[in-house]
């Protein structure tokens, strides 16, 4: 499977996205999705399916600890998933947009 | 990213939103605006004056001309801690609007509050 | 006094840029300190060097870069906005595979959050738009 | 609380300055630049609000630079006060803050 990226390793079309691509995107990334991943990819999918933007870090952690618990809605948490940057990787890995504002 | 500033009182920063939401992208801009200034934990209020109301207004799809939904994103602005919007009494009335037809709970403003708001400020973006 | 601009429109379609740059140029000749002038919305146009007016008409770039140069002022390109209007340097060029860069001299491209940042350092901030 | 207002739209095609005016109130100035000095004309579709307004203490400028541009100097309503770009800077450096109108 060779889904075209960015040199950023952000998908260049969004629609291709599936499970199976975010796995590979992870794997750039040098993360082996787990079902606490998982988790948190669904937040944020549900979370862009509904508002069409990608949410800024300490939204992230709001989200994720609505949706999973305050126990996961650390940053702390999500940086030991998704380093360095939760919110940029989790969005890359998650099959959305580059993050408008990340510079 | 620079470093955000912490300033010992926040400012006051009113958006002022005029344009409609599609025929510019101004509106989108003002927007993206917003939600990024929301990280630099300032005293921000936005302000939906003449056409921008119509960037509230529920169903809106703009699938088919190619654009993003404003109204799907404006919702999200009470979780950016953006709790001060604002809109103007008279634009919702001469189009026909009420609050009940709005994505978002608004406040409604007449001219003389509308300038008292714009007094009170520390600073208007205007878009 | 601590002066900032946001400057939305693009030269040579809306008189939005010059009229920020008259004011700028009288705001710094009358010894206020302008710290920053925002490109954002169609304003990232006047970042381009690329464009070549005719000679007897405005020279945009030319002239914020000479402004900016005098009174030290600070030029920033919102890189959203850039991005979407192919306005790019080298950094961003070389990131997407781009064939050239464009960003004048003098112009940093940087995030939407320096707007928000001039409005809050900035004693008084305007903003030109059409 | 002193607020600028700056309006660049004629008001013969948009309804912008005419927006601007019904939230004006005494120690507001409204300063007309590029197409919105044609709301300084004589025959402006908003005369009748800038003399009552200004009767009340708004106080209306326009940039003369746009006026010249146009060639409409001749023809503008006596409570409309030319303003250099000088002008301009000093009006907002006077009032608390600015709100553009486009």
């Amino acid at each position: 499977m060779n889904i075209p990226t960015d040199k950023n390793g952000y998908l260049l079309n969004l629609e291709q996205w599936t499970p199976a691509v975010a796995e590979q995107l992870a794997k750039a990334e040098d993360i082996r999705l787990s079902d606490a991943h998982w988790e948190v990819i669904s937040v944020l999918r549900a979370f862009y399916q509904e508002y069409s933007v990608s949410p800024a870090m300490r939204i992230l952690v709001k989200q994720v600890g609505m949706a999973l618990g305050t126990e996961k809605g650390k940053s702390i948490y999500l940086m030991q998933l998704f380093p360095p940057s939760p919110a940029k990787i989790v969005s890359k890995i998650a099959g959305l947009p580059r993050p408008d504002n990340c510079f | 990213m620079k470093e955000t500033p912490t300033t010992a009182t926040p400012k006051k920063i009113l958006f002022v939103n005029t344009k409609a939401p599609y025929g510019s992208s101004l509106a989108r801009d003002a927007l993206d605006a917003l939600l990024a200034a929301s990280a630099y934990e300032q005293d921000l209020s936005v302000l939906f004056l003449g056409e921008a109301v119509f960037q509230l207004l529920r169903n809106q799809n703009p699938k088919d001309i190619g654009m993003k939904s404003l109204a799907a994103t404006l919702p999200v602005l009470p979780m950016y801690d953006i709790t001060q919007i604002y809109a103007q009494e008279s634009a919702l009335s001469t189009r026909g609007l009420s609050i009940d037809d709005l994505v978002l709970p608004v406040k409604v403003l007449g001219a003389d509050e509308i300038a008292a708001l714009m007094g009170s400020q520390g600073a208007i973006l205007s878009f | 006094m601590k002066l900032s601009i946001a400057v939305y429109g693009a030269p040579h379609s809306s008189e939005a840029s010059e009229s920020a740059y008259r004011f700028a140029s009288a705001a710094c000749s009358m010894g206020h300190s302008l710290i920053r002038v925002f490109f954002y919305h169609d304003g990232v146009h006047n970042a381009s060097s690329l464009a070549i007016p005719p000679q007897d008409e405005t020279q945009t770039t030319q002239r914020w870069q000479a402004l900016a140069l005098e009174f030290n002022i600070d030029l920033v390109v919102c890189v959203a906005a850039a991005l979407r209007r192919g306005i790019v340097n080298t950094e961003e060029a070389e990131r997407y595979d781009l064939e050239s860069q464009n960003l004048g001299k003098g112009f940093e491209i940087s995030g939407l959050g320096q707007l928000l940042d001039a409005a809050v350092s900035s004693e008084r901030l305007v903003s030109f738009g059409h | 609380m002193s607020l600028l207002h700056t309006v660049n739209k004629s008001p013969f095609s948009k309804d912008t300055l005419l927006n601007c005016l019904a939230i004006c109130q005494a120690k507001h100035s409204v300063l007309l630049i590029e197409d919105g000095v044609y709301g300084a004309l004589k025959s402006s579709p908003c005369r009748e609000q800038i003399e009552q307004l200004s009767a009340m203490g708004v106080r209306f400028f326009a940039l003369s630079a746009d006026v010249s541009a146009r060639g409409i100097d001749e023809n503008l309503i006596a409570d409309v006060t030319l303003a250099s770009d000088q002008d301009f800077v000093n009006l907002v450096v006077k009032n608390n803050v600015t709100q553009s109108w486009y």
